[in-house]
This record gives C-alpha cells, structure tokens and sequence, in this order.
C-alpha cells in the first residue's frame, strides 16, 4: 500500500504543476513548427523535446546536483546547504538566491554536499553545461557553417558586403526598442538582455545563442526560440516588406553575371577576414576565428576530411547536444515571463526592420552609384538565414520576371549578413559584456 | 536618472554598434577588393563562381546523372540497412 | 645496473598478481567468444579489450589518480592522503576503505594531493567518469537505438506489448532468486544488488548499464558482460524453452498480415509513450526520453541527417568508449568473486524465466481471446535482445512450418520488450534507488 | 531479521514492479489504439508495415537491385581504402 | 567618445606585441607549408590556425580563467590572486611564477576567483586541457591509426622489424645530442627536454605529442610542429642519405614475393604484441593499447562499424581539436626562444641519423645472413612516417630498376617503426617520466 | 658536475632505451614467428598479402573497376553536395 502510494506521490502526475503543463504544450507546440511546417527542424525538434524532458515533473533532468537536492532533498542535505550559503530563514526560495549569487568555490562546495546525500546533476544539464556554459556548442556549430559556406558570390562582387551592414541596422534598432520599453515602464529590461535580444534581429542561431550565453543565460531558452522561430517565418515575414518598398520595375532590374572567382581568392578570404577581425574587434574573434577556420578547412582542398566531418558527423552531433541544452532551460519560471513575450515582438521588429534596411540600401547604392545595377530584392537577403532569404530575393525576382534568377546574386549579401552579425555580436559583448 | 542612463546607452550601442558593423565591413570591402586584384595578376581566374552548393542551379543538362546519383542514393540507402541491421 | 635492475622491477612480469592473470585470461575469453562466436561483438571486442588493458600491471590505466597514489606513491604522498582521510594506522587497506566512504569535498582534495605528486587518472578511467560514471553513453546508446528501431509491427498490432511486458517477469523472478540465495545464506546481495542483476534478464544491455550504475555500480562489470553475452546466448538458450511450452500444432500456427502503418501514427508513438512515462514513471524518463527522442528524430522525416549521424558516427563513438569503460571495472577484487558467479547464474535463469513468461502469456492470450490468433513462439521475443529473439521466433516457426514467416510478427514484442525493460528499470531505481 | 526483510522487499518489488509494468503497458496499448484510431480517421493507412529493417525479407523478387548493392558495396569499400590510404 | 576610445583602446591594433606578430607570421608560415607544399596538411592546417587564433591580442583564446584574470583584471581580482599566491610584490610576473608552481588545490581556488570576476578558460584552453591534458587525443589519433594499419607485410616478413628497430638510434642519438649541447654550455635542457625533442626522431607526431605532454609540456608546441614539419620533409631528407649509403647494385636488388599472411595472423598480432608490451613494458601500454585495439578492430571482422568509425568520424573530430589545442601553446614567450632553434635542428639531425640507421642495419643483416635478401633502402622505412617513407623506398627503387617494386617490402619496416617509437617512447617516460 | 651527471644520463638512456627497443622488437619478431607458425599449422595461408591499402599497386587488370570506383565517387560526392545543400 505504502509502496503504491509512494508510486502515486511521485508520480509525474500528482506533481504536474500548471508551468510545466505549459512548458510542454510549448514543446509541442515548437515540434509541431518543426515536423508540420518544417521550422529550422535540425534545431527545434531537439529544442522542442529537450523542452518536454525538462519539464517532466519529479525527474530532475535538467536541474544540476544542488537543483535536485533543493527541489528533492530532505531537511538533512536542505540543512547543511543552509548553514553553506548562509541562509538565515533556510528556504529554499531564499537558499536559491543566494546561491545564485555564490562565489564559485561556494557553488562548488554546495555540490559536494548534494552529491553526497546522492543527488547528481541530471542528463539534459550535464550537456548544457559542456555544450553551452563552456561556449563550446555555437563555436563548433559556426565552424561546420563556415565549412558549408561558399564565399564565391560575395567575393565576385564584395560591395554586396554593404547589403550585409545595412540589415545590421535592425539589430541595432531592437536594442533601442527594448531600452524604450524598459524607459516606458513596459517591460523591464537592462542594457545587457536588451543587445542580447537585439542580436535574434541577426538572424542566426548560433550566434544569437552565443551572446545571450554571455549577456542574459537566464533569457537563453526565449532568445534561442525566436530566433529560429523567425528564421523559419523569413519566406512569410520578408516578401511584404519587400514589395512594399520597392517598385515593379525595381524588381526587375537583371543583375550582370558574376565573375569567376578563383581557388586562390577563395582561400586568402577567410585568413583576410580573420586578420581583421583580430586587428579591430578581438572579441568577436572566437566566433568568427571558428567559422574562417570552416572556411579555410573548406576551401584549401588539402584536408578534405577533416572538412567532410566538420559539414557532418560532428556538426549533428553538437546539433543534437546543443539542441537538446537550449531545450532544458525552457522552464517555467524562466520562460513563462512577459519578458519573454517582449522578446518575440522585439525579434520579430528586429526581423522586420533588418530586411526594409537591407533592401533601402540596394536603392541607396544603385541612387548613389547612378545605375541600376543592383536589385533591391536582395538587399532583404543581407540579414543571413542562410540560405533562406536568398531564395526569398530568387523568389520575388523571378515573380517579377520570369528569367530574372537571383539566387547566386543574393548569396552574396546573404554570407555578408553572417559576418555583420558576428561583427554585431562581437561589438556587444565589447561595450556591455 | 536608470532609464535616462539605459537611454543613453541604447543610442550609444546603436551609434557606436551600427557605426564600426559598416567601418568593419567597408573595410572587409577594401581589403577583398585589394586581396582580389592581387591574386588576379597572378592567376587569370579560372574557376566560374562555383554554384557548388546550388541546389536550385541544377540545369548541367545532365539527366543521366541526376538518374544515376537516385540510383545510387538509393541503392546505398538499401545496402546500410540491410549492414546496420545485420 | 640499476636501470636495468629498475626495468625488471617495474615491468609487468615481476609485478603481475594471479588476479591480473585470471582477470586479463577472462578478457580473452570475451575476445574470443565475441570474434569467433560473434556474441555481441560490438560490445565485447571493448569490453575484452578494456579488460586486459585495465589488469596490465604497472600501469595503472584503469585507476584514478588517488588509486595510483595508493598502489605507486612513495611515503610521502602517502602520509599526507593519511592525514586528509584520517587513517590512524596509515596503511593502504585502511585509506581505500576510508576513501571509498569519504565525503565527495574530501575526494576531490584527495585528487589534488596525488595529482600534486604526480599521480593521474589513467586513460580508462578518464573515459569511465566521462561515460559510466555521468550517465551518458547508456543514455546516448539508446538515443541511437531508439533511431534504429521501427515501431511499425507493434503499431500494426498493439496487444502484442502484453506479450512485451509479461518477458518482464524474469526480471523480477531474479530479484527473488537474488533474495533468496541471500536468505539462504548462499550469497549476500542487498535488495539494491538484486535489483540491479534482475535486469540481465531484460535483455537489454544499456539499461542493465545504466541501472547497475546507480543500484550497484561495484557489480557493474559482472553485470554489462553477464548481460552482453546472454543476449548473444539468445539463440542457444531460447529454443529449447520455446519447444517445451509449446505443442507442434502452436507453432504451426500462421499469423493474420499486419496491417499498414502511417507516418503519423509513428510520429506520435514516442510521443504517446514519452507522455506516459512522464505521466506515470518519471525515474525512467531519461532512459526511455532518450529513446523517444531517437525514434522520433527517425520517423519525423525532417532532420535525417541528425538521425543518421545517432544511429552511425554518434553510437559507434559512444559504443566504444562504453565498451572500453565497461572494460575497465573489470578488476580481479571486483570480479573475482563468488558473487559473479551468482550473477552469472542469475542472470541465465532470468532469461529463461523471461522466454517462458513471454510463451506462457501468448498462450494465455489465446486461451483468453477464445482463438488462435497468437503463434506463441512470437512470446519469447518479448525478453527484447532486437532483432535476436525475434530471428529465433522466426526460425522455429519455419521449422515447424516452412511457409510461417514469424519474423515481422515478433518484431512486435520484441520491441515492446526494449520499453518494458525500461520500465522495469524505472521501478527499479524508484523503488530502492 | 534481516533476511526477512529482504525477502519481503523483494516480494513487493515483485508484486508492485511486475504490476506496474503490465499496468503501464496496459495504459500504453490503449493508448496506442486510440492514437491509432484518430489517426485512422485522418489519413486512412497508406504505408505498408514497413519492412525497412527487414533482413530476412528480401523477396523483394528484385535480383538485380541485390546484385547492384553487391556491386556498389565492393566499389565504395575499394573507393574508401584507396582514399583512406592517400 | 569615450566608446570610440575603448574600441581603439582593446583592439587588436593597439595592443598588438612583437612577440604575437612573430608567432602569427609563424602560424601563416605553417598553413602555408600544409596548403601549398602539402606538409601534413591534416595537422598543420589546425595547428597554423589555432596559432593565429591563440596570439590574438586581447581575446585571451588559448589562455585559461586565471591566465585571463591575470593579462586582463583589474587591480581587484589581482589582490585576490595575490593573497592566495602569497605574492608579496603583486606583480603579475611574480604571481605567474607562483602560479605555476602551485598546489592542484591553489589553481583550483585561483580558477574559482577568476571566474567569479567574470574570466573565464578561452575557448582553445578548454580544447587543450580535454584533448591534451588529460592525454586522451594521442591516444585516440593512434587507435584510428590502429585501425588504418595493415600488418600484413611485416607478418609476411618478421625480421623488418629488426629495421625498425634500428631506425630508432636517431631517437637515442638526438638525446645525447641535446645533452652534449647543454653540456656545452650552447643550450640548455634538462633529460626530460632532452628525451622529448629525441622522440621527434621517431617521425611519429602523436607519439611525439604524447611523450612531450608528459615529459615537457612547455616545449609541446615546437615538438609537435618539428615532428609533423619533419614528417613531411622525408621525401627531401632521406633521398640523399639513403644514395650515399647503399651502391647502385644494392638499390637494383629485387626482393623474393611476400608469403600471403591469414587472417588469424592478423587478428592475434595486435594480441601478441600488446602482451609483451603489458609484460615487458606497462609505460607503453596506454599507447600501444590503444594502437593494438584499434588494429584489432580492424582485422577482427566483426566490428567494421567501430573499425570504420574511428578510422573517420572519429579520428577526424579528434584532429580537429588536437591540432587546435597543439596550435594554442605557440605563444611567443613559449615559441620564440633559442631552444625552438635548438629543437629545429636536433629534430632533422635525428630524423638522418634514423634514416642512416636503418639504411645501414638492412646491410647488416644483409652481410650477417650472407646474402641479399634485402634491398638497404627498405631500411630508411623504419623510421616509420607511414606511409610516405615507404614511398620513398619505393621511388628510389624504381629509379635503380623499374621492376623494382619496394612498395610492399617497406610497409614492414615503416609500421615496426611506429611500434619502435613508441616502446622508445615508454622508456624514455619509464626512465626520465 | 650537472654537466656530467646530464651526459651519463643521456649515455645510460642511449644504452639502455636502445638496447630495450632492440630486446623488444626481438621478442616480438620470435613471438609473432611462433604465432604465425602454430597459426599456419591450423590453416594453410589463405589470403594473398594484403594489398587492401596498397595505392600505388592496382595494377589488378581491371579497369572496369577503376572506372566504376571514379564514377561512383563522383556520383556520390556529387549526391552527398545536394543533399548537404537542400
Ligand atoms: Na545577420
Ligand atoms: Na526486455
Ligand atoms: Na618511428
């Protein structure tokens, strides 16, 4: 009887409380985009399910040791943490402040302490801590894009790098909408999440996960969320702004051909890059250090292999931890937040206001160079989501006539878009990091 | 005077941000440009702007290929099963 | 002189004790069972090989960094252990018991003396702590198998997963087995050893890894390679249980065609399975979480690259270092001992249980539903061993007729064998973990 | 006493732990069917009980397919030695 | 203002020191020697680049928490450190000398307050300590190479061991090398350096790398690109020697056709050769362990998906981080020091006294068996460098006679090498460790 | 007297690291004869010396083979790029 009971207390259902009912209907909700309607599937399916495995009530699995030992433990191990971090009142609500605010030798010692009354830190946070907390995870993601990254289109016609600044602009605008909201007494944001929210206007995954790693980790599951959520909707966000802002006969314009680029420039582009990168913004230099080291593997043709496995074996793997990482902070108490509503109306701002800056600029440079050398359309591709918006410009140009092919015009920008968000991202972390 | 200060370094970022994004890559610009024309001396650019990764170029007017690649893929596709299962 | 002297000293012949004799002759035998029996080689070729490895003397490659300071350390290094374990007697015996008990502050202290001396964890032991010792290659094994495995016969005919659960009961027949040797005062195994060398006989290596891990991690050893190799022992053990329970008329019995699956159906079945072990079960949650997820990532269609790499690069990797680790427990005071033979005999007895059950119930379904629906020789797949019982199920049936192709049917239980296993395991840990 | 004990802890686990394997199995096949059922009614059954893994079946009655795998399998292995060896 | 100061303040411009230009003019030279002249391109590729990634100014990539705190903290985080290292002046010099020669327990509590001021390990450090410090990656890169190895023609052939053998003198000769200098007063290094730089000889990097890490971590940087340049330099550096020593007669001599080797051979040689390593020498187990069980899965039959696994995926992944982790030690307070020079030169002049040995041991077995069964040039194979020095053989063989195939007759010789080295490895850490 | 002390130690490492290897390698060239002998007593060498690695040995006479490895090498790099970009 008692052991059925026991069965029954602890069973995920007498334990279900409402956020975690509702963190995993968003996990739902999140596989759902991802199989249905195919959103960026390699990450929201295992962010969606590492969602619902977080959430299961009673199994832990992405609390650390001493995040079992407070939701878990009993008076002994909850007693012993009190006296470690100087808890007057011994709550738990309290023991968790203050742990928060531990120095890490503290923060060490409390997880002695659970591990001897044999709590241990669960599956999904052991892989956040070695995937996301070491910044491990986005760097290697962002060496296997490098490896899958042609640099041909942007280096046949490099003022397409120019497309890739302007659609910066929205990341930059949706840090001032943020500290406006902050100002208005909307929401409540500091400086540090308001560029971290910014850089999901960057439209790139691991980038954004990478800055928030660093700015706000409490904002990380919201952050990480939208902004693949929006890098999915850029075929449904994008093509409005485009027309909107651009006439018939803009849409047109027929793009010269691309001059051949060869093996040598393909090469030197990378080490180009880095070389300034590490002369004018050192901090962004991890990030866009791995992804020229992708590149680099990628085009020097004498490591083949390694760049075989970059695109693939390990490129999934860290896929799938990282996926699965990001999935395990989406817990209630972080994610059911108004903030986190802020967060997907800023993203989607951001999103908006990068592609009407990517495609004002095409105008402005076909009106400063006097010509019509550029379609507008792919201005919008500047913002990355790679390769995505760049079919969104072949798309709508090919709407406007029939045998205006974009795409390898448009990858131009779009590549340049990656860059100028590593760049973003690299500025942030510098003035408020 | 916090939302004020927040204000004022939200239009910093945003100057100061958007600011060195366009130097950085006006400069990327130059030195591409620079780094193209050398190389362009010595070598007369051989390779066509690789549609490498172009998957809506296809177009090479080579269905055999394309027939061959199906084949094959699924050929593979059977073969690892039938290993991974063994 | 004195090198020379040295090297004798310190090679392996003048240091070899009978148990590393003993220990690595029991590494060959696992060699040779696995690459001339083909028993699990996968498994057994690391684990034999991690075995010899593990009992080279001198060499200390399965040790961590204190165990080498116990067994290499000069006086000093010794001394100072003495004082921070409080041995008063300061012998080796006495710190190893004392260690073993010590708080998880006084071991990390411990390892930093010996490091200071020079003293490191040896390769082995560096990948036990990373896979055994955190939870995650059994987690991620069953990642990849969930990838692999197809739930399209069970889905066709759910009633078979009765079939699934009664092969269970050899589980926890063992347990008493186990409980009763003790009673009797034939061996001494506490109801957490019981448990956890109930679960050979689910069939199912990883779990029985990964329950042993928590229950009884001193019997980990005895209990992965008892595990791994009654599962190659499938096809000799099976049969003849199978021909006793049944009469010639049973196994000529055909079974009706399943009927075709759909995706969606087997899109949702993870998630139908993962929501009840949330609802019901949440101690088997990471286990069977992981396997969800692998079976999803498989049959949602969307991140095949992801599913790819589970079942290939990711489980081969994680396969060999489980198989080395598990190796490396293989130490003669572990396994040299009268309890693994209890386990060994133990274990083959839960497996013979768990066929019988799985016969005994298909029979009783058919007593039950009034018909002949059920070839009872599909019962004995429900132990799990994928695809081995199945393959035996199926061999049988085309003996006793040459037309009775058994093989998709027993696929049916045989898979509903892996979750009930899990379950099992769940209970397990929830009960006595 | 204390080998009663452990003689009745392991009679519960027997009793509570076999009972709630068939229990949760039970819950699962009903479950299942349900699921199978809504799904029914959606999208009525088009994929045949996959013999995707199915090592034994062949029977496929194509020979060809079998010979070009062979074929295919001794060419990749070769193509990978060679390259590996490189 | 201010911002703008601050961006030119922490750029990499402003900061840059000689030493870093050197090092990164180092780091191009090696990607262009491995892009351009294809010298061992799947090593120098990463460790070029993780050179230029790790002497970036400001970015702290290579450097660990506490080396940050130190390069970058305030005068805060400084005093903290200096209480703990009980440095009276403060100074960052006197604090890094403290540092290094701290307890584990020290480090441990420095690396804690370092990250509480926010520093945190650099992302290539954190590559470093996983895939070097805990020395798992030589381990791993010699089990894929384990199973890339084909036995066949030195079991066809036993006696080319005797070749391999002797092709380690370069090894013992490099040591008194070293030791002569010092001696002399030119340069300055101690036994372990010595034994260190004399293993570059073996023409074995991961060998190299390993011995180092554990017998000279600070020259690890200029060793292991010595070793991989030297690698690649065979095909220059043994023609010569080898035209000297042998007459044109010797080079013409055909050898008789290997015997056809059986499986079982192949299987039980890694077996074979592992138990004398365990009885004869536990130092070279770690090593050849892992070399042996990589060579078994290879020739067992039984476990081709691990075999192929860590023969690609995995060895792949491993090189990536190992050359990554070998390119962050060259900072230039490590690289830029006589003693590199002093390295440079004792690595080639070991590398031709190998080759010489070899050559010259071939004749004298030649001479001692009273025949000409082998052609001298398969001598300068055991130097190992598989499989380019046995192409060297080979060509030169073809020049002396077209008939002449010396391809296969040389693998024997080139993989005793590798073994050779590595048993001169175990000594050498048995000896001087 | 260092000076001294480092030269005896690098002669004794000469000596003895030498010797070792040499002992070594000979132990083990008697230990695979006696193994390749008992081996080849049971079963009378089957398989050629491998030339599984051997690059520059083709020389098989099949052409077809070789032509059939650089198409499918082709043809699978070609499938693998598509499927990476789609
Ligand atoms: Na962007
Ligand atoms: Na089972
Ligand atoms: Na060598």
């Amino acid at each position: 009887m008692e052991a059925l009971l026991s069965i029954w207390r602890d069973s995920g259902l007498a334990n279900l409380t409402f956020g975690q009912v509702a963190m995993i209907f968003v996990g739902f909700i999140l596989l759902y985009l991802a199989i249905n309607k195919k959103f960026e599937p390699l990450l929201l399916v295992p962010i969606g399910f590492g969602g619902i495995l977080a959430n299961i009530p009673q199994a832990g699995i992405a609390y650390s040791a001493v995040e079992n030992a407070f939701y878990f433990g009993g008076p002994e191990v909850l007693g012993e943490l009190a006296i470690l971090l100087g808890s007057a009142s011994g709550s738990i609500a309290e023991m968790k402040v203050l742990y928060a605010d531990a120095a890490a030798s503290i923060k060490a010692a409390a997880s002695f302490i659970a591990q001897d009354s044999g709590y241990n830190n669960g599956m999904l946070y052991n892989f956040y801590s070695i995937a996301i907390l070491s910044g491990a995870a986005p760097l290697l993601i962002f060496m296997g894009v490098g490896a899958m990254t042609d640099f041909g289109p942007l280096l046949a016609n490099p003022r397409m790098m120019f497309l890739g600044a302007a659609a910066q602009f929205g990341i930059f605008a949706t840090v001032i909408g943020a500290v406006m909201l902050t100002a208005m007494g909307v929401m409540n944001f500091t400086i540090q999440e308001a560029a971290a929210i910014g850089i999901i206007g960057g439209a790139d995954g691991p980038t954004a996960i990478w800055v928030s790693t660093m700015l706000a980790p409490h904002l990380l599951g919201a952050i990480a969320v939208s902004a693949y959520a929006y890098m999915a909707l850029v075929p449904m966000v994008q093509p409005p702004i485009m027309r909107l802002l651009t006439t018939e006969r803009e849409r047109k314009i027929v793009m010269s051909q691309l001059r051949p680029v060869s093996k040598r420039e393909k090469i030197l582009f990378p080490i180009v890059l880095l070389f300034l990168v590490a002369l004018l913004l050192p901090a962004a230099a991890p990030l866009l250090g791995m992804f020229c080291f992708g590149n680099l593997m990628r085009e020097c043709g004498v490591v083949d292999r390694l760049s075989d496995t970059a695109q693939n074996a390990l490129i999934n793997i860290v896929t799938i931890f990282l996926g699965l990482s990001v999935g395990s902070v989406l817990v209630a108490d972080k994610f059911l937040d108004l903030q986190t509503l802020g967060i997907m109306i800023l993203g989607i701002v951001a999103f908006a206001i990068g592609t009407a800056s990517g495609v004002l600029m095409a105008k402005a440079m076909n009106w400063m160079m006097g010509g019509n050398a550029i379609n507008p359309l792919i201005g919008s591709a500047g913002v990355s989501a790679v390769p995505m918006a760049a079919r969104v410009s072949n798309k709508l140009g090919l709407e406007a006539n029939p045998q205006n092919f974009l795409l390898m015009h448009a990858m131009g920008p779009n590549v340049a878009g990656v860059i100028g968000s590593a760049i973003a991202a690299g500025v942030m972390i510098k003035f408020v990091g | 005077m916090d939302d004020i200060d927040i204000i004022t370094e939200g239009f910093y970022l945003l100057v100061f941000g958007m600011g060195f994004v366009v130097v950085f890559l006006t400069l990327l610009v130059i030195a591409t440009s620079i780094m193209s024309r050398i190389m362009m001396r010595f070598e007369p650019a051989p390779v066509p702007a690789s549609p490498r990764k172009g998957h809506t170029v296809a177009a090479s007017g080579q269905p055999n290929d394309q027939a061959l690649v199906a084949v094959m893929s699924a050929a593979i596709k059977k073969y690892r099963e039938d290993r991974n299962g063994q």
